[in-house]
């Protein structure tokens, strides 16, 4: 029984795939949305039946034998413990709602059906990577989100810049694939197995390494595949151009699923990274250092979606660096969170796009807190929840972040903090930009039902999922344990005193709260306070709004070098190295035989005279006088 | 009296074979061939050859020359001569070469001590020519068909034009 | 019927020439019976290869052996078989040339002799495949250049003259450095024996003192420039571009395997002791060739040139594969030779229906045909995903058996880096560099695809593809997941023959042998092969 | 018997200097026929030294040669003075390379 729930729970998905792509022309759209929400729903409620089976037990199961050659093993098989079952339910639950949604916004589209067969594969991409029992499997998952999301982000292709956007998302998820398989092999070589049971088991009388060794270039190569799938510095590039996409699918993709694959990797592997503190330092230091710089560019961003990404990525930034700090219950927990409020604040940034028709720049939005209530009332919840005001989901989440990272110095205390202050002030912005203030000369309407409902549902979600996982002094408050944390087996190393949490807690907390204000206060009303502030900070402004240039400035280092580089070889070395050497020889025979041909005077006399002479010497060496 | 002969004969040969070269005009070349063979001919009985020497004159005679005077005919020479020779240093070099080059292998060879002169009698040539030579017989006549085809198919008016 | 049973693999060898002779007979007028016949004579052959894949076991010995003394004087003879090396080019011969036979369009010039050219070509490629004399092998090795030329020069593009000349002489100054290697390695053999033989399983660890890299280079040299290696593929990118597009999928899909199988089964296991002396050189320059064939291809204009020079990168991982010399590097070349055949194939054809609709093959001209063309979309994504070796592709099995081969060789014993453990500095080199050509692979393939298939439309009306070209299409997409998904598919009956191949090449590499020695196929001893295949 | 060899020598130097010297094609051939001849009498020759008649035969199949090298030679002077107009073998160029 529980193995076939493992099959039903892995290949529904795929199935809806298979059915959207063969038949997806000939079915109505009504029941193409269906199949495809029912085929992840299906998979949801599987994973929900494997989760109260197997809450308490780990174990893995081959589905077939995939590579079998000389040394080299790795089975088609997936691994059932709390971690990927928390994970499959994360992203089969979330993934139900946003297929739900899809069905309304995506209703007017000609390639509905290629959409859902999209999303479908995408789902069962990610439960692929989620569930595999070994890092090639993993790989296989973590290579086919890439590409799905390489096809859902250039959805409309016939926009040049949306295909472009796919294709930057696919290659620059590749440079952190590549990193990532290369940290396989020397997994492989250096342990002659992929599985994750004996790689855990071979670990096991390790000491951690302290110079930079071998294991620490393990975990270097998968941190950069993680930084490429989860957008980290320096390979976050991506993400925001990411957002060409259908709304929905950046909600799938880039806020709920895909981009905590890294962090889900870590933690998968987290006996590797505690082995290894100096990479667990960079790990660190790039979370915060993402976590901050994207924080800085959302605060100027004008298009909601793409303040909505670059918080994304600043989020994953935290999540980073919680895995960095060993906390990895932590790091799943934000992780959970998150993924239910950016996915509620990407639907309803969704819901918002498809009420103004497309139009994405937040500066001609305003007062559609009155036309669509819903939207609003979700937002609010989800915004709240992601500047993590008490008691919403980001709330337990961030501080249980914050308190370890004031265990581990209290200057990356104080980052994080003020990262999270201007998560508070990026995100009311976006609110107050949208929602308050004046409405326009438009006529925007609250969403379908098959829109809101999931936003309601999401809201929902938002504000429960935090008590899962209080953290120790709330649960010693209320006599609540830490389900969270004690459902994934890790316990909590955190050892603070109550009074100083209480203390971190409050301040932070005040702050943020204060900064929502500020920043309700500022763009809700008068727009030419929000210009004065603007040209005061003109320099930093423009930086900042300008994403600080680091796309152009990847472009002319890599891609502009590689290519003129591909020119030189090309047309220097091939075609006048390579082939001017080959035809040389063709041409030294041709000038050689124009030479001779010479002789060739084309008198008979002069061929006669030459076969006489031949003959004289031919008789001079018959006869040998 | 059979020296005195062929020192004659000899002369008549070379003289003969020079005029061929020499002369101006083709006809007169295709002539003093006809003369050439002739003497050769004579040559050939000195050497008891009977029969070749009537195949010689029969076929070399009879049969080539006309053809070389037919042509000659054909092609209207007379009217317009070529110049007769031009001096080609090399050539006359080469032609004294391959001479002296002859005369000196001829001079070693050895000489037979008791040179039968052996009559060319006709049945025996037929009986080797039936016997051991049958195959390049059959070549040969092959040989003189295909030479005759290929003359005829040569100067055939082509379809087209 | 014990006729056709004896002599099975020759039938199948010479079926198509004999439908190709056929059809002299069959006035030119006829183009649909023309292509009727030619198409069901290929596909009688692909029937009998998979008789010949079901019933061959999958031990090391060469099976369906066909014997018989053809010039006695010195010693060659007609000898054919089939093993695990060879199995699966063959039916890979077989499987494309239906495909390629099918998409052959009636209206194309001069159909008759297209069609006779194909059908011979396709029994000098099983004969090459299945050939285990050297002078049989030779010639059907120099057959294959004859249709091909005629096929590139009659039917081809405008610069066709070049390119054929080009393709020629490059072919052939190898094949006649082989034919020197090949009679020198027989008259030494002759010499040390006293026989004259030039069955290859005789030759087998021939003791060749130092001639040994002479003759090695000799028959290394044809091989490598049929592969391409670089620096000699200069070659296949012009072929490519002027040859029609059954030409290019034939050329790229079965004659560049003939260099790999070349070497699998005759450079290497002949002279070993060599090959394990240039390994070091064959690998960089196999490494080189993947960067440098992956950069290439990311300058192209032409769609034909791209995916030509990206044969380039992706041959380099099977040379690299190949030299690493050990069981799973070997089977990646094998795999990705196939791979490559299927995927590389496919994208031809496809070039090829875009070229019928557009009439272009120039990147920049064409634009947004995923608009117009969903089928055409859906059959060329999954062919750039299975060159850019996507998992679950056959490419990525291909490319991933060969990094780990690599990998694997040189382990981690080595120079202490850092900490307290080992590394080996040549694999961060050989991971870097492939996994580099993985990367650029996806570069220039999306590249390309964007431009061609994404952004408005450029063309008006176009027709998406006919039911012909989809039924072209769909056998090689389906064996390309084949592949990927299962790659025990394949594996599994070339593991034994690859395993004796790697061990022999080992063995005499490492010894100078006694003779006889069991060499690989009917000598060994089916014992002593079952026991040391799991040690 | 040695004079018939010399005699034969000069006479084929004879031709050789015909072949070489002359400009007309159709002497050219007779030079060439000349040179046959003067091999014919060194067969002739050297069969009466020998004893044997094997150098009749072979002059036999010699003027059978002949024949058939003068029918051919001729039909291809008579075609080449039909396209060229002349017969003057300096003239004839277009084999220069």
């Amino acid at each position: 029984m529980s193995s076939y729930l493992i099959y039903v729970a892995l290949l529904s998905p795929f199935l809806g795939f298979l059915i959207q792509i063969f038949l997806g022309g000939k079915l109505s759209k009504t029941i193409s949305g269906t199949i495809s929400s029912l085929a992840v729903f299906v998979s949801f409620l599987a994973s929900l039946f494997l989760f109260f089976e197997f809450h308490n037990v780990s174990f893995s199961h081959t589905l077939f034998s995939w590579f079998d050659i000389g040394d080299f093993k790795a089975d088609f098989s997936v691994k059932i413990d709390q971690l990927s079952l928390l994970m499959m339910l994360v992203v089969t639950g979330i993934s139900t709602l946003i297929h739900i949604y899809s069905t309304g916004y995506m209703h007017e589209d000609p390639l509905f059906s290629r959409y859902f067969g999209y999303l479908n594969l995408f789902v069962f991409m990610m439960l692929t990577l989620i569930m595999a029992d070994n890092l090639l499997l993993m790989f296989v998952g973590w290579e086919g989100v890439g590409l799905c999301s390489y096809l859902l982000i250039g959805f409309w292709f016939e926009d040049d810049f949306k295909a472009f956007c796919g294709k930057k998302a696919f290659i620059v998820n590749r440079i952190g694939d590549a990193a990532f398989i290369l940290g396989i092999f020397l997994i492989f070589s250096l342990f002659g197995t992929l599985e994750f049971e004996s790689l855990y088991t071979s670990t096991l009388n390790r000491s951690p390494e302290m110079g930079f060794g071998l294991l620490s270039c393990i975990t270097l190569f998968l941190f950069i595949g993680a930084t490429g799938k989860s957008a980290q510095i320096p390979l976050y590039v991506w993400l925001p151009d990411a957002m060409a996409g259908p709304t929905p699918v950046s909600a799938l993709i880039h806020a709920a699923t895909m981009v905590t694959a890294g962090v889900y990797m870590i933690c998968r592997l987290s006996f590797f990274y505690d082995l290894t503190p100096i990479v667990q330092n960079i790990i660190i230091v790039i979370g915060m250092a993402t976590a901050i710089l994207s924080g800085l560019i959302a605060l100027t961003q004008k298009d909601i979606k793409k303040v909505l990404a670059y918080s994304t990525v600043s989020q994953l930034g935290y999540m980073f660096v919680a895995a960095g700090l060993a906390a990895y219950g932590a790091a799943m927990f934000h992780l959970t969170t998150h993924a239910f409020f950016k996915a509620l604040l990407f639907l309803c940034s969704g819901s918002v796009i498809h009420a103004m028709n497309g139009e994405q720049d937040m500066f001609k939005m305003g007062g559609l807190k009155n036309v669509m209530p819903i939207t609003y009332l979700s937002f609010l919840v989800g915004a709240l929840a992601l500047s993590g005001i008490p008691p919403l989901a980001g709330f337990f989440s961030k501080d249980t972040i914050l308190a370890f990272a004031f265990a581990k110095s209290p200057l990356l205390w104080g980052l994080t903090a003020f990262t999270a202050l201007l998560t508070s002030f990026y995100i009311f912005r976006a609110l107050s930009l949208t929602f308050h203030g004046k409405l326009g000369n438009i006529h925007a309407h609250e969403s379908p039902s098959s829109m809101t409902v999931p936003l309601v549902l999401l809201s929902c979600g938002t504000l429960l999922v935090g008590f899962l996982g209080l953290p120790p002094m709330f649960s010693h408050l209320f006599h609540v344990e830490n389900l969270f944390e004690k459902f994934l087996g890790w316990e909590s190393s955190l050892h603070l005193s109550g009074q100083t949490e209480w203390f971190l807690m409050g301040a932070c907390s005040a702050l943020v709260i204060l900064t929502a204000y500020t920043a309700t206060k500022l763009f809700s009303g008068d727009k030419a306070k929000v210009t004065a502030l603007k040209n005061k900070f003109s320099k930093l402004h423009t930086l900042s709004e300008n994403k600080f240039y680091v796309d152009e400035f990847y472009d002319l280092v890599f891609v502009k070098t590689a290519h003129k580089k591909a020119q030189f070889f090309w047309e220097k070395i091939d075609i006048f190295v390579i082939d001017g050497i080959v035809n040389g020889v063709g041409s030294l025979g041709r000038n050689l035989s124009i030479l001779l041909s010479l002789i060739q005077t084309g008198r008979v006399i002069n061929y006669a005279f030459m076969m006489f002479l031949g003959m004289i010497l031919i008789l001079l060496y018959l006869v040998k006088l | 009296m059979e020296h005195i002969l062929f020192y004659v004969i000899s002369g008549l040969a070379i003289i003969s074979a020079l005029s061929v070269i020499l002369n101006k005009n083709p006809v007169y070349s295709a002539l003093s061939l006809v003369g050439f063979l002739f003497v050769q001919a004579i040559l050939f009985v000195l050497l008891k050859a009977y029969f070749i020497a009537i195949v010689q004159v029969l076929v070399y005679t009879g049969a080539i020359m006309v053809l070389f005077v037919y042509v000659v005919m054909v092609m209207k020479l007379n009217e317009e001569l070529l110049p007769r020779i031009r001096l080609r240093p090399f050539s006359l070099f080469l032609a004294g070469l391959f001479a002296s080059y002859l005369f000196y292998i001829f001079s070693k060879t050895p000489t037979f001590s008791h040179p039968v002169l052996k009559t060319g009698d006709i049945s025996e040539i037929g009986e080797l020519l039936f016997s051991k030579y049958v195959l390049p017989f059959e070549v040969i006549s092959l040989l003189l068909l295909v030479a005759m085809v290929g003359a005829v198919v040569l100067n055939r008016k082509s379809k087209h034009e | 019927m014990d006729l056709l049973l004896k002599h099975f693999l020759s039938i199948t060898i010479f079926l198509p020439a004999l439908f190709g002779l056929f059809l002299f007979f069959i006035p030119q007028s006829k183009t649909r019976f023309l292509k009727f016949v030619s198409l069901n004579g290929s596909i009688l052959t692909f029937l009998m290869t998979l008789g010949i894949l079901c019933y061959f076991t999958g031990t090391a010995e060469v099976q369906f052996v066909e014997k018989y003394s053809w010039i006695p004087l010195f010693g060659v003879s007609y000898f054919i078989g089939i093993d695990g090396l060879s199995l699966y080019l063959f039916i890979l011969t077989s499987f494309l040339t239906p495909l390629v036979l099918l998409y052959v369009s009636p209206e194309e010039k001069k159909l008759k002799p297209f069609l006779i050219l194909i059908l011979f070509l396709e029994t000098a490629m099983l004969g090459t495949f299945a050939a285990l004399d050297l002078i049989l092998f030779y010639i059907f090795w120099e057959a294959m250049l004859i249709p091909m030329y005629f096929m590139i020069g009659v039917w081809g593009g405008e610069e066709r003259l070049y390119a054929t000349i080009k393709f020629l002489l490059y072919t052939i100054l190898g094949s006649f450095l082989m034919l020197v290697a090949l009679i020198a390695l027989v008259m030494i053999h002759h010499s040390t024996t006293g026989v004259f033989t030039t069955n290859l399983l005789k030759l087998y660890g021939t003791p060749l003192g130092s001639l040994e890299m002479w003759l090695f280079l000799g028959f290394a040299l044809a091989f490598l420039i049929k592969v391409p290696l670089f620096p000699f593929h200069t070659w296949l990118p012009d072929a490519h571009v002027q040859a029609p597009t059954e030409g290019s999928v034939i050329l790229a899909g079965i004659l560049l395997k003939m260099g790999m199988y070349g070497l699998f089964r005759f450079a290497l296991p002949l002279f070993p002791q060599a090959s394990m002396a240039v390994t070091p050189y064959v690998v960089t320059l196999a490494l080189i060739g993947i960067i440098y064939g992956a950069f290439l291809a990311w300058a192209q204009k032409d769609l034909k040139k791209l995916v030509a020079y990206s044969s380039v990168s992706h041959l380099g991982y099977a040379v690299l594969g190949l030299f690493v010399l050990n069981h799973t590097g070997v089977t990646g070349s094998l795999v990705q030779n196939i791979s490559h055949g299927l995927a590389t194939g496919a994208l031809f054809f496809i070039v090829g229906m875009i070229y019928k609709r557009t009439h272009t093959k120039k990147i920049e001209e064409l634009g947004g045909l995923a608009s117009s063309c969903p089928k055409l979309f859906f059959f060329f994504l999954i062919a750039t995903l299975a060159s850019i070796g996507l998992p679950l592709t056959s490419g990525f099995v291909g490319e991933i058996l060969c990094l780990f081969g690599a990998f694997q060789e040189y382990g981690v014993q080595g120079f202490a880096w850092g900490g307290e453990t080992l590394i080996n500095i040549r694999n961060i080199i050989f991971g870097t560099v492939g996994i580099l050509g993985v990367l650029m692979g996806a570069i220039y393939m999306l590249n390309m695809f964007q431009k061609v298939m994404f952004g408005k439309p450029k063309f008006e009306d176009l027709k998406d593809l006919e039911w012909k070209e989809v039924l072209v299409l769909t056998p090689l997409i389906i064996m390309i997941f084949s592949i990927g998904v299962y790659p025990k598919l394949l594996t599994n009956k070339m593991e034994n023959s690859i395993d004796h191949l790697v061990k022999n090449v080992y063995k005499y590499s490492l010894t100078t042998l006694s003779f006889p020695p069991e060499a690989l196929g009917t000598s060994g001893n089916p014992e002593s092969e079952a026991t040391s295949k799991k040690d | 018997m040695n004079e018939y060899f010399i005699l034969a020598s000069i006479l084929f130097a004879l031709g050789v200097t015909g072949v070489l010297m002359r400009r007309n094609l159709l002497v050219i051939l007779m030079s060439v026929e000349i040179m046959l001849a003067s091999s014919n009498l060194a067969l002739i020759a050297a069969s009466s030294h020998v004893g044997n008649l094997h150098g009749h035969i072979f002059v036999l199949f010699n003027i059978a040669v002949a024949a058939a090298e003068a029918a051919v030679g001729l039909a291809l002077i008579v075609i080449i003075y039909k396209n060229k107009k002349t017969e003057n073998v300096d003239q004839f160029t277009s084999l220069h390379g």
